[in-house]
């Protein structure tokens, strides 16, 4: 396996190009350019890890999504380069303890136990009562769901904190992505195009994630990116942000969560505990409203603050 | 060297060079990249963990693979919420660097938007 | 056992082709005086490089999966092909600047 | 044939180093998203490539989650700087 290990000394080399190149360069358009391909390569390297649900994970959140919100920003920000501090003994110390960090870190790793530390067998123990193929899918959805749904929470705590720095007289306006005037209409072609195959994709990530890598918080992440396309090109309206079933539906998928949880105590007797026999079910019964909400958080995310349209 | 001690000491870079831009460069924008750099350099030791810990018939411990996958989505929740504050921030002060914020605040008033 | 070689013959041919355009793709993109000859290169790496790829690796994969590729394949055309346009008129604005 | 088609990933991430040098001094934005879509490519390639090699069918899908994804990224850069060019 020699040439695999060639194929992963070049990836390494490749990332730290990637991320000096973000650290060094002025243009800060550049740099975010330059952070989309990290994330491209990132997906890569959880690709030679075998973390095939990190590497469909980072693939649609780092080059996806990120790279629109952060387009969207510098459309929205004066053009203005970076001013490195003039001051070069500052900058000095910070390398030096930053190199410092890195160094602490490297040690732990090449330190690190041998036989490594696993819970994989517990993972896969418990695997038959969830009844679920993908060990993570079950981590992430029956013994670890407390995180998953304060994470959902999370999602949506961020929105209502990115709302609320819109101007008061924006309060319950329509967020703007980016304006492009698509004069040939090619744009709008592939908005047609893209979405269908997209939705099918988000789909089947959703139920494959149930036995293979894949999962509801990947589909969400490409049908955010699909309904982007589609607000991008004009075929679809961006929803007004205090349109009621826009907020139903962005709080819908953490309180299915919730009523999942509270009926595990009727039913099992503990918080977001399920009955053996229907685990799979209501799992994957869960994941749907929390692959849409999930979806319509990251638009609105992305999209940013509302501000009324014909203000400007 | 395997791959993961490999990509384990890539990681460790990764966070010295997230944490660098994180200090120095007073662009916000920018600083939020490094935070994300350092972060991606964070799930990458967690990932290599993970692929260490390949027992029961998987290549890596699902359970640090899914703290890295929630990890992922809060970041991208946190750094959209801070991309907002800046977006306000340069929408009421006319300006996006953060050096010598304070000393330069009446210089700028109006000399943007 | 003679199609088996056959089909090795196959992959190493066609991937192999594959990689030369990437290989003509990238130093087209180095090397071509400007943009719209440059956007030239660039697209044969994206129709002919990932095709005859997807092509040798096609025998590998049984049913569902070799569809898989295909579609990969399928949806690159039409994004590189939208993303060529949108490139070329940027291009165009950009031109007066330059 | 494992080897053989690691080595062709190996050669088209290569590639890569090369097409990043070209978006890092890319003199135009026309050239540097010419450079990050060449780079999506060869990110699906290099994938398409180990999936093979490997014989794991999952890595099929993150190409395919790659090759939608990008697409989305290329149009949001081409779309959103025509938009930051006309405010400068």
């Amino acid at each position: 396996m020699m040439v695999a290990l060639i194929v992963d000394v070049g990836l390494a080399i490749l990332i730290l190009f990637v991320a000096g190149w973000i650290v060094a360069v002025r243009s800060t358009f550049a740099a975010v350019i330059g952070f989309v391909v990290y994330g491209l390569l990132l997906s890569l390297v959880w690709v030679r890890l075998w973390a095939i649900d990190i590497a469909l994970t980072e693939a649609a959140i780092g080059s996806g999504v990120t790279g629109a919100l952060l387009l969207r920003t510098l459309s929205r920000l004066p053009v203005e380069h970076s001013e490195r501090s003039a001051n070069g003994s500052f900058r000095f110390i910070a390398g030096l303890f930053c190199a410092f960090i890195s160094l602490a870190i490297a040690m732990v790793i090449v330190a690190l136990p041998e036989p490594a530390p696993t819970l994989a067998p517990e993972a896969s123990a418990g695997l038959p009562a969830v009844g679920v193929g993908n060990p993570v899918t079950a981590v992430l959805l029956s013994y670890r769901a407390f995180d998953t749904f304060l994470e959902k929470v999370v999602l949506v705590l961020a929105l209502v904190g990115c709302w609320s720095l819109a101007a008061d007289r924006d309060w319950g306006g329509t967020p703007v992505l980016w304006r492009y005037s698509d004069p040939d209409g090619v744009l709008k072609f592939l908005a047609q195009t893209l979405p269908p195959i997209g939705v099918l994709v988000a789909i089947y990530m959703l139920w494959t994630g149930a036995d293979h890598p894949g999962g509801a918080f990947q589909a969400s992440a490409m049908l955010a990116a699909m309904w982007m396309l589609t607000i991008v090109a004009g075929l679809m309206r961006m929803p007004r942000t205090n349109d009621d079933l826009l907020r139903l539906t962005l709080v819908s998928g953490a309180s299915a969560f919730l009523l999942l949880g509270f009926a595990g105590f009727g039913i099992v007797g503990s918080f977001l505990a399920y009955p053996p026999d229907y685990a799979k079910a209501l799992i994957v019964a869960v994941e749907i409203p929390m692959t849409i909400a999930v979806a319509a958080t990251l638009v609105m995310l992305v999209a940013g603050p509302p501000q009324r349209r014909d203000m400007s | 060297m395997t791959s993961a001690t490999l990509f384990g000491l890539c990681g460790a870079i990764l966070i010295g060079l997230g944490l660098f831009e994180l200090i120095t460069d007073p662009h916000p924008l920018r600083k939020i990249l490094g935070f994300n750099l350092l972060g991606g350099g964070v799930f990458l030791v967690l990932g290599v963990v993970a692929r260490r810990g390949a027992a029961a018939g998987y290549l890596g411990d699902p359970v640090p693979q899914a703290l890295v996958i929630t990890g992922i989505v809060v970041a991208f929740s946190a750094t959209a919420l801070a991309v907002a504050l800046v977006v306000r921030l340069s929408e009421v002060s006319g300006r996006v660097s953060l050096a010598y914020a304070s000393s330069e605040q009446t210089d700028s008033d109006g000399a943007e938007g | 056992m003679t199609l088996l070689l056959a089909r090795d013959i196959f992959t190493i041919v066609a991937v192999t082709f594959g990689a030369f355009f990437f290989l003509a793709g990238t130093v087209g993109l180095i090397r071509f005086p400007d943009t719209l000859t440059r956007l030239h290169a660039l697209t044969k790496a994206d129709n002919l490089g990932l095709g005859l790829v997807a092509l040798g690796l096609l025998p590998w994969a049984d049913g569902i999966l070799a569809l898989k590729i295909v579609c990969v394949w399928v949806l690159v055309q039409f994004s590189s092909s939208t993303v060529s346009q949108l490139i070329a008129r940027l291009a165009q604005q950009e031109r007066p600047q330059a | 044939m494992d080897n053989f088609l690691f080595a062709v990933a190996a050669f088209v991430l290569g590639l890569l180093i090369l097409g990043l040098v070209c978006v890092l001094k890319g003199a135009t934005l026309a050239d540097r998203m010419m450079s990050a879509q060449l780079l999506g490519t060869s990110g699906i390639a290099a994938l398409l490539l180990m999936a093979t090699a490997v014989s794991e069918p999952a890595i099929i899908d993150v190409a395919l989650a790659l090759a939608l994804l990008a697409a989305f990224a290329s149009i949001a850069f081409a779309t959103s700087s025509g938009d930051r060019q006309d405010r400068e």
